[in-house]
């Protein structure tokens, strides 16, 4: 299609030019804003109407809702028998632009499968979200649809083992599993 | 020397070449598994398919052929790019992976495997299969080194064929057939010959696989060196397959967690393959020079200098051994340089046996050096690859000429010059000493000092001040052979720790002894030593090719 | 001096104090929450008692706790005596200045008539102008003793903006003495009870619309808000307090919400009737097409508090939604507007106020 | 304005006042400072010192996969990431020489356009905030937030996206996607107009934008301009038409210029050309194609999931994508693809040697030229000044510092 | 214009170095001699036959082990036509290029970030320092072989006042070891 150009101009009249008229209007835009809004909050409160007056979420409370396909933190799935799926192929690895999985491939105790990961480490804080490693997956062992925004709590010293990224299958706080885990280094 | 048409273009190749050849000179890749140059050619796999157009009976009749079992004839026209030659091919590999079962995620072949790479580059099909795949033996222990996987083979024969033609041992061979058809250990046989590691080379797909390597690292980690076995004096080419990563990981960011600490963690070099080298190892390396690389990583590896003080061994900075080491000497030689003995081990590379050669014969003018370590009783070559010399440069030791002077003492004379009181200064390279010394003699040496890769728990007790030594994989420099042949070796990646390859701490021993050397790399050491020694005359790193050279009186 | 007065001046001192500091606490929550309303936000709710939180009243307790247990911090290469008095010196005369604002109409207690201003001066306004004045050396001194450059901007744009704006703040005012006839703010307010017409209450506001209109800039500016805000100006010099921290930084904030409580008693004082309502007098409403409501003195008195009180909060929350809705000016068009626009106008205001007084006194 | 003080050294003996604005201070997003030296409020010399977010894009792009890379472009300009994605990816496209499937050429363009919104939301509202005006600022961060919100309907991010992929996305839209823009685009027009009316018209945004920051279409041609500040100056150069990529050639939009090339221009361009986007995301929505999003070549898409799992096919293609060293493989060649970005010409000039990784990926960023003139447009301006000049230049760190 | 025919008038204009210009995916690529560079790009810019007023971009590519190494990559467009072209000049390591900045303003940015991150010296340039690192790092960061994993200590401290263990500390917990 063909290139059109408009030229924008914006020229000030006398109604512009002795301020108040236009800060009156700017002034009624927010006065509005503040009266509807406070009649929702009143509304709100009185349990009359479902929803606030404010587009924010008061956030430990109340969650924002998130798109089903929101990546978020890595989990590892299991089988139907409890195993991990996860045969170590390095895929994720190899794929991850942050270097921040590492696998420690073996053999696994299990006859029926050959390989497995002895040690399966996300460094959280390296980690970009990409989305890459879930994606890099052939076996559908890692995925990042574990929808809790928060992942530094307390610490910056964060590196998810293998226990706990399967252990969010049945819903484990991650703090218990920090201190668990900080306590072990502590005595080793 | 027949003339043929490659793709419309014309090339002319020697008498009795097959096609798959032909292409491969001409720079024309034929898929191939079956097919290898240094066995004898079977045709099982049909996947070097190619378009063969050849005047029969007076006209031209074209067909559709394995290009291994083709030779070159005359007038023979060889189309690769075809469609009917695309989907012969694709077919072919359709087959080979109807039962091939979904084993990229756990199999270490994954990366090199040529059904991976033929299916990228030549198959590209979509699945057809729906039937169920059939199940074979999986994880199968058939030697001290390898194990077999029966799903996964692709029935090449390469295998059964080198045990046949080359070790002639016969371990493996095809039993069964139609979907039964696999490859199975002889009856009572088990694979375990010398050479064993080779067909899992050889296995162009992962039914083969190490147990050294299994599951250790992934294939596109690796990072590769070309260099040359140090374990006997043929001097095999071989490629360093390295990967730094894991070791960095567990280095840094592991070592406050709870981490495996097995030693296989930390070693750098992951694996041994060998190089095609026809003059000297075909492609296949023996057991010996495949696993023998642990010791660079071995937990008895010597990385900083140490010095014994009141019967401790305290690690410190490498001036204070040079120090050590300086003043040890030079009163040694003060009162009579004829009590001073310097051994090597003939594993030094050219360069820092000269530069050794420099600083004790032509600097200091010592008698009694030598080099003829004692072979170990074990070893045994044979008549394929292994020498019966397990050092890789004897040869240039001689020709260099690092041996007793006239009237001096040789490493047999050792033990009785000791007791007799004639020596009572020691410096050894890369040597153990007990190898050549006796328990008591040791203990009478006033003066011991070394220069060692790998220091072991019973040696300390002897050691007065050690200099750590780089290791193989992380120095670079020649090798001559036993046949005096010339190979290049390069460094893979940096020494552990302090560690220093033995022509620097040559150097820094020179300057503490104020005998100056003046080189800075090994490329100087190579200019100095093809100027003086007679056999190594206009030699440098580039002249030395892939191949090697043989220089001096063998040439 | 007898005890009574006493005893009255000194209740009404702790009252005023009361009542001014914990309006400007409440300010600082009006201001939050105010903003957040008109954002679309909810705005600091987070500090609790014991899970309570009662849409964050307890934050600007929170506040509080935070200023008096922070670092006070005392630039090193400043003059620490005038780093330490400049916020004293921008509160003390803020404050004083409510000694002559009325809180309410006067009462009756044991037969005594009794002023709602701490001190029922005959030169109420002065006095204000005169304090006022004062209040623009603790936001000098304080920009300058911190030896920061970005302070040392901020103290002169302060200087510059105040001492300008005095002028029309001071002229605007001027057309209202002339018509009052005074400058005691109580006898002030009295004249503007009662009617024009019967309809119309004898307001500042209809008398003197220009001067209301000067009025609200130039007050703005003398208490330093957004669109005056150029002493403070967040994003490009970051204010005169910059090295202040703690209570003194505390200080300097307050200062602006007591202000802020000023300007508006103050507007409502002399433009928009204090405490007069429409057709409300001491005993009722007496409505201008005749019906009366007739009332107890008290519910009048009440009635009277409370129509001052909610003038002031209205304009207050004028105020806070100007300081939210606009950007802040230029310091050449500050100067530009004060001197070019508002200087004349006030001049003109006055002059028509001359000749109307003269003409129909 | 400098006139009026010109003979001050006749009165008085002054000193210039050297001031550090920045990398710590409220308006300069701690990535960049302004050097500048004050004769009482008026800058007599300005410098500005960048780099406070180098991150070695360039380096670590040329250590990636030609996938990998695109995470990195995320970071270049991080309130509309997905416009970077789609100029690095049309780039590797074209040196493989393969064109996109409709339906992904269309979803491009409508997130390309939301991002374009998202990204003028943000300029203005910065720019308005700046000078004071708080409110205004918050409306426009709610309706980037509604575009953000589609912006993780697509990709499950916000705002380091990782979207595209080289010859596809990395998915396609969910299938309430139309219809969650379609409720979103009134509300975000409901805040541009607010916006308008707040601003617009209000003298005081007016004086303080006005004549300020001033580049002359020559000025703004020498200094390498591009977006909508130099459509500002007054020149109609626009990537989208002059140089077509993907199918802008399809819609129907304006392209705005200004008169005097000040901050009030470019805050005017950047209000209508939201408008134009949205008129753009309208029809792209109504003219959106069904099929595939992404290629048909094994070589460069990553197969379907239940190939993957389920037959040896799809997983050795798998693995040949992703192992180090075998991955797609991008023929010898080089290749500079500009995209009309938001902030200007995001041009990637990208070299391959063969392989799976880039040789050189040169990122032509539209912030540096447009900074690099911040020194020439603060000069002589008034302290004040120098926040609406450096909001106008809507200077993302990351974009700049690489 | 066409790039054919832009291609065409490039030919005409300079015939000394007329087959290097080609058109490569649709952009017209010309490389020049070092010592025509100054020359052509004038002519560019000024000539109202090519009208580049604008100094699109600007890169420097390495070349490891070609001789020259480095090849300056200039993108210049046309605003008034329309047009693009990609100007390349070969250039060793101890040569230096003349600068653009008074030719294009921008140009001292550019130049200064390539000098920056490869090294490569402008003759005449007004102030040719580091723009993105600081000014105590060592090395060219995107010369390839700078190695990727290849650490630097933070800028050294200038302040007199802090101790110099402190310093040695912090560059230890930098490099993580």
């Amino acid at each position: 299609m063909e290139k059109r150009v408009r030229e924008l101009k914006v020229d000030y009249g006398p109604a512009e030019n002795i301020y108040w008229v236009e800060v009156l209007k700017g002034l009624w835009i927010t006065n509005r804003h503040f009266m509807v809004n406070m009649w929702r909050h009143i509304l709100h409160a009185l349990r009359i109407k479902a929803e606030k007056g404010a587009v924010t979420f008061q956030y430990p409370e109340e969650h924002r809702p998130i798109h089903h396909r929101w990546r978020g933190r890595h989990r590892l799935t299991v089988k139907q028998n409890g195993a991990m799926r996860c045969t170590a192929c390095m895929m994720c690895e190899t794929i991850c632009p942050d270097e921040c999985i590492h696998i420690v491939p073996g053999e696994s105790p299990d006859p029926n499968v050959e390989k497995f990961p002895e040690e399966f480490y996300v460094d959280a804080l390296r980690c970009c979200f990409c989305g890459l490693c879930a994606e890099a997956c052939p076996l559908d062992a890692i995925r990042l649809d574990v929808i809790e925004p928060e992942i530094c709590g307390f610490t910056r010293d964060i590196i998810f083992n293998k226990e706990f990224l399967m252990g969010l299958n049945n819903d484990r706080p991650w703090e218990e599993w920090y201190i668990e885990n900080k306590t072990d280094s502590k005595e080793k | 020397m027949p003339k043929i048409k490659i793709n419309g273009n014309e090339h002319e190749f020697p008498e009795g070449m097959n096609v798959l050849e032909a292409c491969k000179n001409v720079g024309i890749y034929v898929p191939h598994f079956c097919y290898h140059p240094l066995l004898r050619t079977v045709g099982s796999c049909r996947m070097c398919k190619v378009e063969v157009s050849q005047n029969m009976r007076g006209s031209m009749q074209s067909r559709i052929d394995i290009s291994c079992k083709v030779e070159v004839a005359d007038g023979m026209e060889i189309r690769t790019d075809t469609p009917e030659v695309k989907k012969q091919q694709q077919m072919t590999l359709e087959f080979l992976l109807s039962n091939h079962p979904l084993d990229c995620p756990v199999c270490d072949d994954a990366g090199e495997c040529e059904l991976q790479n033929f299916y990228f580059e030549f198959g590209q099909h979509d699945s057809r299969m729906i039937e169920p795949k059939i199940k074979n033996r999986k994880a199968f222990d058939i030697g001290r080194s390898i194990v077999l996987d029966n799903e996964r083979c692709v029935l090449c024969s390469r295998c059964s064929r080198f045990l046949e033609e080359v070790t002639h041992t016969h371990e493996l061979g095809i039993f069964g057939m139609g979907s039964a058809e696999s490859i199975m250990l002889k009856p009572g046989a088990r694979l375990d010959n010398d050479y064993a590691g080779n067909v899992v080379d050889l296995c162009p797909v992962g039914a083969l696989t190490d147990k050294d390597y299994r599951f250790k690292r992934r294939v596109w980690y690796l990072k590769s060196t070309p260099s040359i076995c140090e374990h006997c004096a043929r001097g095999c080419n071989v490629r360093v397959d390295w990967d730094l990563n894991p070791y960095h990981w567990h280095k840094k960011t592991f070592q406050m967690r709870k981490h495996r600490t097995e030693a296989t963690d930390l070693q750098r070099i992951q694996r041994i393959k060998p190089r095609r080298n026809d003059a000297v190892n075909k492609e296949w390396i023996c057991d010996t020079g495949r696993y023998g690389y642990k010791s660079t990583d071995s937990a008895d590896r010597l990385t900083q200098p140490v010095i014994n003080e009141s019967g401790e061994l305290k690690p410190v900075e490498a001036g204070a051994v040079i120090k050590a080491f300086v003043t040890g000497l030079n009163s040694a030689i003060k009162s009579n340089p004829g009590k001073v003995a310097v051994v090597v081990s003939p594993k030094l590379t050219n360069e820092e046996i000269y530069a050794a050669w420099s600083l004790f014969r032509k600097r200091l003018e010592l008698p009694n050096l030598d080099h003829k370590l004692p072979v170990d009783p074990e070893w045994t070559g044979d008549d394929l690859l292994k020498s019966a010399d397990p050092f890789p440069n004897r040869l240039g030791c001689e020709w260099i000429g690092f041996v007793p002077d006239g009237n001096g003492l040789g490493v047999e004379d050792l033990n009785l010059a000791i007791s007799n009181g004639k020596i009572d200064t020691l410096l050894t390279i890369l040597a153990d000493p007990r190898e050549f010394l006796e328990e008591k003699s040791l203990s009478k040496l006033k003066r011991k000092f070394f220069i060692l890769r790998n220091l072991p728990e019973d040696l300390k007790e002897h050691v007065d001040a050690a200099l750590p030594a780089a290791a193989w994989g992380e120095y670079r420099g020649t090798f001559t052979n036993f046949e005096g042949r010339i190979q290049r070796l390069e460094a893979a990646f940096d020494p552990e720790g302090e560690a220093q390859p033995v022509w620097h701490w040559m150097i820094e021993l020179a300057t503490g002894m104020k005998k100056s050397l003046k080189w800075r790399k090994t490329e100087d050491i190579m200019h100095s030593l093809s100027d003086h020694v007679i056999n190594y005359k206009n030699l440098s790193y580039d002249s030395i090719g892939p191949e090697g050279v043989v220089v001096g009186d063998k040439a | 001096m007898d005890t009574f007065f006493l005893i009255e001046s000194v209740v009404k001192i702790f009252t005023m104090i009361a009542a001014v500091m914990g309006l400007a606490t409440i300010l600082t929550w009006v201001e939050r929450k105010q903003s957040a309303v008109m954002q679309d936000r909810i705005g600091a709710n987070r500090a609790d008692i014991f899970g309570i939180r009662i849409i964050g009243l307890f934050q600007p307790f929170a506040d509080a706790i935070k200023m008096i247990t922070k670092e006070d911090y005392i630039p090193p290469f400043g003059n620490k005596v005038l780093h330490m008095i400049a916020p004293a010196i921008a509160y003390i005369p803020v404050m004083l200045l409510f000694a002559v604002i009325p809180m309410g109409p006067p009462l009756e207690i044991g037969g005594r008539i009794v002023n709602t201003q701490i001190a029922n001066i005959d030169i109420g306004l002065l006095f204000i102008f005169a304090f006022g004045g004062i209040a623009v050396y603790g936001a000098v001194i304080g920009g300058w003793a911190s030896n920061n450059k970005y302070a040392l901007i901020a103290a002169i744009r302060t200087s510059a903006q105040m001492i300008s704006y005095e002028v029309c703040l001071g002229l605007s005012l001027i057309g209202a003495i002339m018509i009052y006839g005074t400058v005691d703010l109580s006898q002030m307010i009295a004249e503007q009870s009662g009617h024009w017409f019967g309809w119309i209450p004898r307001w500042g506001i209809f008398i003197q619309p220009l001067g209301a209109l000067l009025f609200i800039p130039a007050a703005i500016a003398e208490n330093k808000r957004i669109p005056f805000d150029l002493p403070e100006a967040e994003s490009e010099i970051i204010g005169y307090y910059t090295e202040y921290s703690g209570l003194k930084g505390g200080l300097f904030m307050m200062t602006e919400f007591i202000e802020m409580v000023l300007i508006s008693a103050l507007f409502s004082v002399i433009f928009l009737g204090g405490w007069n309502v429409p057709w409300l007098e001491y005993n009722g409403f007496n409505f201008p097409w005749g019906g009366t409501w007739t009332l107890n003195i008290w519910v009048v008195k009440g009635m009277q508090f409370g129509a001052y009180f909610l003038k002031v909060a209205v304009l207050i929350y004028f105020f806070t939604l100007v300081r939210w809705t606009l950007p802040r000016f230029r310091y050449d068009q500050v100067m530009r507007l004060g001197w070019r626009y508002l200087f004349p106008l006030a001049l003109i205001n006055l002059l028509i106020t001359g000749i109307a007084v003269v003409l129909f006194a | 304005m400098a006139k009026e003080y010109e003979n001050r050294e006749l009165i008085l003996p002054t000193k210039n006042m050297a001031l550090a604005m920045g990398p710590s201070h409220p308006a300069m997003h701690g990535i960049v400072r302004v050097n500048a030296k004050l004769d009482g409020e008026i800058v007599v010399e300005g410098s500005v010192d960048i780099g406070y977010l180098h991150r070695g894009f360039e380096k670590s792009v040329e250590n990636h996969t030609w996938n990998q890379g695109i995470i990195y472009t995320d970071r270049l300009n991080y309130v509309s990431a997905m416009m970077n994605n789609v100029g690095y990816c049309l780039a590797v496209e074209k040196l493989l020489d393969i064109e996109l499937p409709p339906r992904g050429t269309f979803l491009r363009v409508i997130m390309s356009e939301l991002s374009r919104v998202a990204d003028h939301l943000t300029c203005v509202a910065a720019q308005v905030m700046e000078t004071g005006a708080m409110t205004a600022f918050l409306y426009a961060m709610k309706a980037r937030e509604y575009v953000w919100e589609i912006v993780e309907m697509a990709c499950g991010a916000r705002v380091t996206t990782n979207w595209t992929r080289v010859g596809g996305l990395m998915a396609d839209v969910p299938g309430d996607f139309v219809d969650a823009v379609r409720e979103r685009i009134p509300l975000v027009r409901d805040v541009i107009d607010e916006l308008d009316k707040l601003v617009t018209k209000n003298r005081i945004f007016g004086d303080r934008y006005r004549d300020v920051g001033v580049m002359t279409k020559d000025e703004a041609i020498a200094w390498g301009f591009t977006g909508p500040c130099i459509r500002a100056s007054g020149i109609p150069f626009d990537v989208r038409r002059d140089t077509p990529y993907l199918n802008y050639d399809a819609f129907d939009f304006e392209i705005p210029v200004g008169t005097n090339g000040d901050v009030f221009d470019r805050y005017l361009v950047r209000m209508f050309e939201m408008e134009q986007s949205i008129l753009i995301v309208e029809q792209a929505l109504a003219k959106l194609p069904d099929g595939p999003v992404s290629v048909d070549n094994k070589m460069v898409t990553l197969p379907e999931k239940a190939d993957v799992y389920g037959s040896i096919e799809g997983l050795i293609n798998q693995f040949k994508l992703i192992m180090d060293g075998h991955g797609i493989q991008v023929p010898p060649g080089e290749i500079y693809q500009a995209v009309e970005a938001a902030n200007g010409e995001l041009g990637f000039y990208i070299i391959s040697t063969g392989g799976d990784t880039p040789y050189k990926c040169r990122c032509r960023p539209p912030s540096f030229a447009l900074t690099a003139a911040l020194e020439k447009m603060i000069t002589g301006q008034m302290i004040a000044d120098v926040i609406p000049i450096f909001g106008s230049v809507n200077m993302i760190g990351g974009e700049l510092d690489r | 214009m066409t790039n054919e025919e832009l291609q065409i008038k490039f030919k005409e204009r300079f015939p000394d170095f007329a087959e290097s210009c080609i058109i490569d995916k649709g952009h017209i690529v010309a490389e020049i001699p070092l010592e025509h560079m100054e020359l052509t790009l004038t002519t560019l810019k000024d000539d109202s036959e090519f009208d580049f007023k604008m100094y699109m971009d600007f890169t420097v590519v390495d070349w490891m082990e070609r001789k020259p190494r480095f090849d300056l990559v200039y993108h210049l467009y046309s605003v008034e036509k329309n047009h693009r072209i990609r100007i390349k000049v070969g250039i060793t390591e101890s040569q230096s290029a003349p600068t653009m900045s008074g030719l294009w303003p921008v140009a001292d940015w550019h130049e200064r970030e390539m000098f920056d991150l490869y090294g490569v010296k402008f003759s005449g340039h007004p102030n040719l320092k580091r723009i993105l690192l600081y000014d105590s790092f060592k090395g060219h960061p995107l010369r390839k072989d700078y190695p990727v994993t290849k650490r630097q200590p933070r800028i050294e401290s200038t302040f007199p006042t802090r101790d110099s263990q402190y310093q040695e500390k912090d560059l230890k917990i930098h490099r993580g070891d």
